[in-house]
């Protein structure tokens, strides 16, 4: 893996203040070198292994693929240590802080999930580490606020704005234009100034690439469809990126208030050029989902380029398609997902059977979280 | 009016030049406000056009654009507000980049120049990216000021000099906007290596609040931008007099340090 | 392996009502041939594999062990779906279930985390479930309760005696009682009447057989010792098969509320003879400890016999190390242990550097479980 | 008195036998409540010894055991209020093993006898688990009741009729006691089962309340055992003359039952 230029198409770049150009090259130049070094895959892979639990399986649903039709097969991120696939991404760049010599850790959160990884992740090496977090995900996500306290982070509310995951970003740009010497900033999707969404689409796509390999195991070739959801596009984007040159058709399902690629324009803010909801003067809009992790008006660039060349098909599922998804899922294979991903199973439950997912069709689906998170709130609504 | 001309002009004339802000749009009579800050001194004003993710701001400025945007300011309504304005003194827009992308470039900077705005700050436009606005800016005749950080390297200081138009603003400390007790030991040092680079004029931001610290940025710069210090009382409903009186003594400070 | 006597020395047994017996022996018969039965070791190895994410790892605890003066493994339980070890028995159970032909699949619960299973389970082989879980469990483990509503499954909150464990127990025996023609009950732990505490262990074994070869692997031999944490049992008893012939030493941690090997006596309850705290006339004990899955005052028949013959070393903890052995692995490792594993390791760093556990000693302990269901009880105590 | 001989006695004179079950200690007159219970015409009566974990019995029998206990009941506590009390029929005691098996079974079985209980029904102790003890309590002049469900084999049910002293006790229903709004068909069909295996009195519980269901068991079974019937009005404060009205009517209905 060379350099990356950090365009992917008209998307990408770096629009920060001079103030964080040089952290932003400083960590551009470490995770170059690191990628391409032995010993530091040798370590990312060992720790990926035996600490967070790689590789994940991916698991047959018997039950649910018999009444929809289809053969599904989840990509299991719900079973690596804290629960999502933001372990992978945080391991890598707390690694690479080691690597920048910097002893302070700092993440925004919305699900928690990123901010539980940040905060194991910075426990496990010695890190201070601080998450901001949006108020109105403080509330919903009360469990990771406390796993986050409870391994030694401390979590800073965020009242700014709409008090979600946008709010979070840009609370944690202000620390780190502060404390960027001492600070690395572990942005937790493929958003922000480069080098973060190419790092981050690198760091993830172990969830891609273990996928493409088990899917061969079982299935005998590729997929015909290769579904996951996308908030700032993390899991996506790792998912994609062992896809993206065979003939599986990719599809990255968005939050139907959350919808970036489906209803934004192109855009900047948190530091890179991409789709964004907006109004008409550029203020950008507040999403609006069930699924903190996908309350977010942005999306990854690389997402928006995807879009752009058709290499990805985006779509968008509403929040009660999604809690039925998260029921049916647990109560036909005992699995319970979290919000995020059932994005996804919403949309396939929604499109088995029609042009989209022919039956018959051999569907791989990230399930990128568990859903312990989310019960709560779930059983709330009932 | 070209700011930078303006500002070389003062400059050579001795004195210390004082940028004050105001967000467009803050209250109603936001417009009294910025004439009340020229009457009490100011050499040029600095606009905030409001948006809602002010990631480089501290806690004033955050709430002034959100009461700003609250109030229905929109980019549109701060340039027609200040068209026939007549403010007398340069003014320097300054926003985020998105609203200028939104708008597009060229069109945004005509909008800037038909409503007497000369130039513009975009403070998460770094060098890099910011080549393109500069020069469809430059177009219609709106200067762009680049930003510099204590942490920007000397080869990269050189370059932010020779692009910039109007001034040189130099970001003070590591940091959000903000008023800070104590003046941060970079800003000096910066405004000294920026003054080391160029023969543009170097204004120093961030941090700055009361007319000691003033005079003392201004014993190593050109002059000085005030902004949260100015917003906090705005919010907390201060009459435009009396912000104007706090742009005054800001001046009696600066006009202390003024070398012959 | 062959059948079992359902004896364990002087322990075990069956104490049941005759009522039961013909479920007792057609489970025994069942699990007896299954066991031999190449076809069904394949088909719950293929399940803890793909679905329950087996093998789970042996993680180097490399800043605790630094801090201990020793060298920490941890068998990461935690790691598996639903997040703790009872998943590998519930699988068992459910696949045994599906062979007799029973349409409904109870459980008693503490922690939740048996209860979790076991509705996890049920919704994956599509059997009815019904849990029962003491008021007072039901109240500090309420994640594990709405999980269990997620699955499908009907959690029956029990009011009688300590509204804890044992209770939880004898409200599940009086439903299986009643239908123990359409119902198979799944015990949680190596406790009730025989066959159970034999092939709870068996199906348990996994744990022990894995992590002897993992050590092997990591240690070049064998550890010096193995830890577990001791509710019922099952963890440890489960990871102790498979160190019981190596020359490691074993030691089961007790809560000391509920230290039934420490400080119990012979006894009968809930199908079988073991030790058991109880009073001066045979009236059953409640016990107390901060953690739901070790409050219970009896404990497995064939850890009292491993007592009785010193083939394992039983010792106990008190609720305040426990607590802080949880934050203590949260901040240095940044694993988050449940109360029950936490006892094993509030045991290993209080006995690390004395004779029990000299410095230098290579240590393997069962993390049989996540503490997510704890956080919030957890916080509360600050 | 001999429970068994007792019962072949009262069954050869063509009586439908009635047990009625107290828990010892449930009140402070429990023992004025047994002998209201013989007064109301109880041929033997069985006595709860409570057991904290009592894992068979449903709601009423748990509270009755749950009440004694809190009261501060004692296996010897039974045992001392029922020394000399004279009750005039046999008396059997039913508890769980692990109060058998704390004390010793010698030591229990001679306390039992002591106080002049003279048989014992120990629900969780199967067949293949109780062999010792009955031995043991031979010894000692107990007799103990075996139990029988509705789903024990034939070949099993053979053993149990065998060996079981005093009666059989015919588990009526699959489930835990308490009364049922109606007889389960089990009882009649458990009853024919064992009648046909064994020339001994065989008894039917669980789930018997009201003086038809008594004399629709009792047309297929030597007798019945009631519990919870009468253990609920007792935990409600009935007085024992009342409890004792409450076995005569069953006493009436099964009278109707005899057959010359
Ligand atoms: C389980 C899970 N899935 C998905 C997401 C969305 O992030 P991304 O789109 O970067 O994968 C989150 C974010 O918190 C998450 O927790
Ligand atoms: C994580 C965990 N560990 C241990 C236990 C105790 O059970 P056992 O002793 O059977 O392993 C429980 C019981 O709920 C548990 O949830």
């Amino acid at each position: 893996m060379s350099e990356h230029s950090g365009r992917f198409g008209d998307f990408g770049g770096r629009y920060v203040p001079e103030a964080l150009v040089p952290a932003c090259a400083e960590l551009e130049k470490a995770f170059s070198e690191a990628w391409q070094a032995p010993e530091f895959r040798a370590e990312l892979d060992g720790l990926l292994r035996t600490y967070a639990g790689r590789p994940t399986e991916l698991t047959e649903c018997p039950r649910l693929s018999e009444e929809l039709g289809i053969r599904l097969l989840l990509k299991r991120e719900d079973l690596t240590h804290t629960g999502s696939h933001k372990i992978n991404n945080v391991l890598g760049q707390a690694l690479l802080t080691r690597t920048m010599g910097k002893p302070r850790f700092i993440a925004e959160t919305g699900a928690g999930q990123h901010g539980v990884a940040a905060a194991t992740a910075a426990a496990r090496f010695g890190l201070e580490c601080v998450v901001y977090m949006g108020e109105v995900d403080v509330e919903r996500q009360e469990l990771n606020v406390f796993r986050m306290r409870l391994l030694g982070a401390e979590v800073r509310p965020v009242s700014s704005g709409s008090r979600t995951l946008k709010d979070a970003i840009n609370e944690a740009l202000r620390d780190w234009v502060a404390s960027v010497e001492s600070t690395h900033y572990c942005i937790g999707s493929v958003v922000g100034p480069h080098p973060y969404p190419w790092m981050v689409r690198e760091l993830q796509r172990v969830v891609g690439d273990e996928a493409r390999g088990q899917a061969r195991d079982l299935l005998g070739g590729d997929p015909d469809v290769v579904v996951a959801c996308v908030g700032g596009g993390s899991n996506a984007a790792g998912t994609f990126a062992g896809f993206l040159d065979t003939d599986a058709r990719l599809v990255g399902v968005e939050a139907e208030g959350g919808a970036a690629v489906g209803r934004g324009v192109p855009g900047v803010v948190h530091g890179s050029k991409s789709l964004l909801l907006q109004d008409e003067e550029g203020q950008i809009a507040e999403a609006h989902s069930i699924s903190a992790g996908l309350d977010y008006p942005g999306v990854g660039p690389e997402h928006a380029h995807w879009a752009a060349s058709d290499a990805v098909r985006y779509v968008s599922v509403g929040d009660d398609a999604v809690v039925s998804a998260v029921r049916r899922l647990a109560r036909t294979e005992g699995i319970l997902a979290a919000l995020e991903p059932a994005h996804a199973l919403a949309w396939i439950i929604a499109a088995s059977g029609t042009d989209e997912l022919p039956a018959g069709s051999t569907v791989v689906m990230t399930l990128s979280g568990r859903g312990d998170k989310d019960v709560a709130h779930l059983i709330g609504l009932e | 009016m070209q700011l930078e001309a303006r500002l070389r002009e003062l400059r050579s004339q001795g004195r210390k030049l004082l940028v004050p802000y105001v967000t467009g749009g803050i209250r109603d009579d936001w417009v009294d406000i910025a004439r009340a800050m020229v009457d009490g001194g100011a050499d040029a004003l600095e606009i905030g056009i409001p948006f809602s993710d002010p990631a480089m701001d501290g806690p004033t400025i955050q709430e002034a654009s959100a009461v700003a945007l609250a109030r229905g300011t929109t980019p549109a309504s701060v340039f027609a507000d200040l068209r026939g304005a007549d403010l007398g003194v340069p003014l320097v827009a300054m926003t985020y980049y998105n609203l200028v992308f939104r708008a597009g470039h060229q069109r945004f900077a005509e909008a800037l120049a038909s409503s007497g705005i000369c130039a513009a700050i975009v403070p998460d436009l770094c060098l890099e990216e910011s080549r393109e606005w500069e020069a469809e800016a430059a177009q219609a005749n709106i200067e762009t000021v680049l930003l510099a950080a204590p942490v920007t390297p000397d080869d990269r200081m050189a370059a932010i000099c020779e692009r910039s138009r109007g001034f040189v603003y130099g970001v003070g400390l590591m940091g959000v906007t903000g008023a800070r007790p104590e003046l941060a030991a970079s800003t000096a040092e910066l405004a000294t290596r920026l003054k080391a680079h160029t023969d543009r004029p170097v204004l120093m931001g961030f941090g700055i609040s009361t007319p000691d610290q003033a005079a003392e940025v201004a014993a190593s710069a050109d002059g000085v931008i005030v902004a949260s210090a100015l917003m906090r009382p705005v919010l907390d409903g201060a009459s435009s007099e009396s912000v104007g009186a706090l742009v005054q003594q800001l001046r009696s400070g600066l006009d202390q340090t003024t070398t012959g």
